[in-house]
């Protein structure tokens, strides 16, 4: 007997696509369908899956012809951030590499409309080449395109250097309860290999944020809800390794406007202490 | 009361240090849809304590961890997580006291 | 023309299979085929998926005649606890729901051979049956089972009952420093519907543990690598409710051998405080 | 120095409590592969400090959380962890120091 849906999936599968893909086990390509059609459902509002499993493997696909349709923009060892062309339509890019354990996934990212960039886990020392595709509204990927090879990662550079981290500050200094201080650093990228920065900051009263800069030349990151008179750090890490800029928000004492709201009448305690 | 340090009564007869604070342990239960799911706390047992006298308090210090929650919806935001780990979890800071400190008190 | 891989699966699999399963979508079905073939890399060593993948419905399933061979045994919103026959195989255990939205899954788990329990994550108000399997050594579910049905959660039950929590210790009390105390407890159940058990535990000194008690009319928990002269505290959560035991570890003074190892000659400190 | 409590030259001049002491916030990066991967600590920035003399001393005081850590084989141990996550995950416990408290000096 016929287990109905899956045998229509496997009908109009077109041929060519699978040559492509021929050396990626079934349970992978499998996995890769479910787990697109699953996350579609965060993606997509009134979304049904039973197309996308069934229809996902249903077009065709080619070879690019535009090498800079996809490009690798960093990678560290665990990961490589790449740049797509961005298109009104959503985006699938997925890392296919030439083996796979039976644990292992093809690893992907969804691009919203207008959506360049992603970042995709990769595992050391294995070759990976960029699938694109883009996506009905139904989740089925089309114009399947074979775009570039990642390049094996090279390691981390050899070279340290110190970026040249600079704050500027600005929000309501007016009062010391109350401010809303927002800290703006800028700083330095040493050439296209040093474009992807990961940044950690905190100070004695502000717990850790941390988060990742997407590719760019002119580096930079918004702290927001600092207080005066704050002794903070920030670390950014990139490909030239990590620079630690210590730096104290603006003080009260500087703002006219923030000295005046302070200058309540002072009720003494009765300061009484004994060991 | 048994010294909160145990080995008090064998070796060094030192009293507390002037400003110490009693605190008692417990720990919070978030259900079995988050990592992780129980999770310790450490409370001042009384806010005025003998050892830390006025104008000083014993206060709770706040330290942030980082939780996964299963996901709702697409509009709850996330903070940085693995890029491998499933869609369907939501990481999240969670402010908890681990500790109780003698410390100015403020009336704010 | 045709998807090879795929469609091999599709012509073997019964048919009879597909109607019990029919409601069941195919993303779903496939996601379960995938998790498991997926999980079972973990489990089984040189193991191989394709023919889990290919073969994972390929056997034929039957009504289960014997209702005690999967019992609930607790229930809580968030989960079942199932007690299931023993096997000298490897066992699938899943709940299948009457319906489900994309980014839902099947929930399953595996047992090893001769394992008895498992629980299953399950959403409130939600009815489900619970389908069992033996599998091969290749992962390949055979002997499909449609047994028991779960009873809808009747939420945590109205009265609150203490838990009798009793203590004993065993362990090395020679010397305060090296001692690894054993803490044992025992506490009553409430009867067939008090048989899984959550504990949480620490000391002053002694971080939180948790732990999931399986199915037992005798509830015990053993705490290892305790201090003497500690303070501590085990909670348990039952379906009556929770119930804080708080205790101390034994004391140094009251251990003949302890005192003795502890007596070092005392170089007295120069103790000099200013506040 | 400025204060380290913020608003202590505007309303309340009371000094450091007796056994405070110097902290420097520091963090650990645990790479990719873990959640979460930026962990914040907290140290003594020196263990003798003044306003904690002898025979007190600055210590860190330690908190264990829980962390998520990409699995590499069965044989790994995993603590409790939502049913649902992925087996692919363990749950280990980890020590960092969230605080710097003056307290007795054992010389254990």
């Amino acid at each position: 007997a016929i287990f109905f849906s899956v045998c229509v999936t496997a009908t109009v599968v077109s041929g060519r696509k699978v040559k492509a893909m021929s050396h990626v086990p079934v349970l992978q390509l499998e996995k890769l369908t479910n787990s697109v059609c699953t996350n579609l459902y965060f993606y997509i509002s009134e979304y049904s899956s039973t197309n996308c499993t069934n229809y996902f493997w249903s077009n065709d696909y080619k070879v690019s012809s535009d090498p800079s349709a996809v490009q690798v923009k960093c990678q560290t060892a665990g990961s490589v951030t790449l740049e797509v062309g961005p298109s009104r339509h959503r985006q699938l890019i997925m890392l296919v590499a030439e083996h796979y354990k039976p644990h292992e996934e093809i690893s992907y990212g969804l691009l919203q409309p207008g959506g360049k960039y992603v970042k995709l886990s990769t595992l050391a020392s294995v070759k990976y080449t960029v699938w694109t595709a883009q996506l009905s509204d139904e989740g089925i990927p089309y114009k399947w395109t074979k775009a570039t090879n990642v390049p094996l990662y090279k390691g981390p550079s050899s070279i340290h250097k110190n970026y040249d981290i600079k704050v500027t500050f600005n929000g309501n200094f007016s009062n010391v309860f109350t401010n809303v201080i927002n800290a703006i650093f800028t700083w330095d990228s040493f050439g296209d290999d040093d474009l992807c920065f990961e940044i950690v900051h905190f100070c004695r009263e502000i717990p850790l944020y941390n988060e990742y800069i997407w590719p760019t030349t002119k580096p930079n990151v918004t702290i927001e809800n600092l207080n005066l008179d704050e002794e903070c750090e920030l670390t950014v890490m990139g490909a030239y390794g990590n620079t630690k800029f210590q730096y104290e928000t603006p003080s009260c004492a500087e703002h006219k406007e923030c000295v005046l709201n302070n200058l309540k009448p002072q009720e003494p305690k009765n300061v009484s202490l004994h060991a | 009361k048994r010294g909160n340090i145990k080995v008090e009564e064998y070796n060094q007869a030192i009293p507390d240090p002037p400003c110490s604070c009693e605190y008692k342990k417990g720990f919070i239960n978030l259900g079995e849809n988050v990592f992780p799911s129980n999770i310790e706390t450490i409370n001042c047992s009384t806010n005025q304590q003998q050892s830390c006298p006025p104008p000083y308090i014993c206060k709770e210090s706040i330290y942030e961890i980082k939780i996964l929650r299963k996901r709702k919806s697409m509009a709850e935001k996330s903070l940085a997580r693995p890029t491998d780990l499933e869609i369907g979890w939501v990481a999240e800071s969670l402010p908890i006291s681990v500790g109780c400190i003698c410390t100015r008190d403020y009336v704010i």
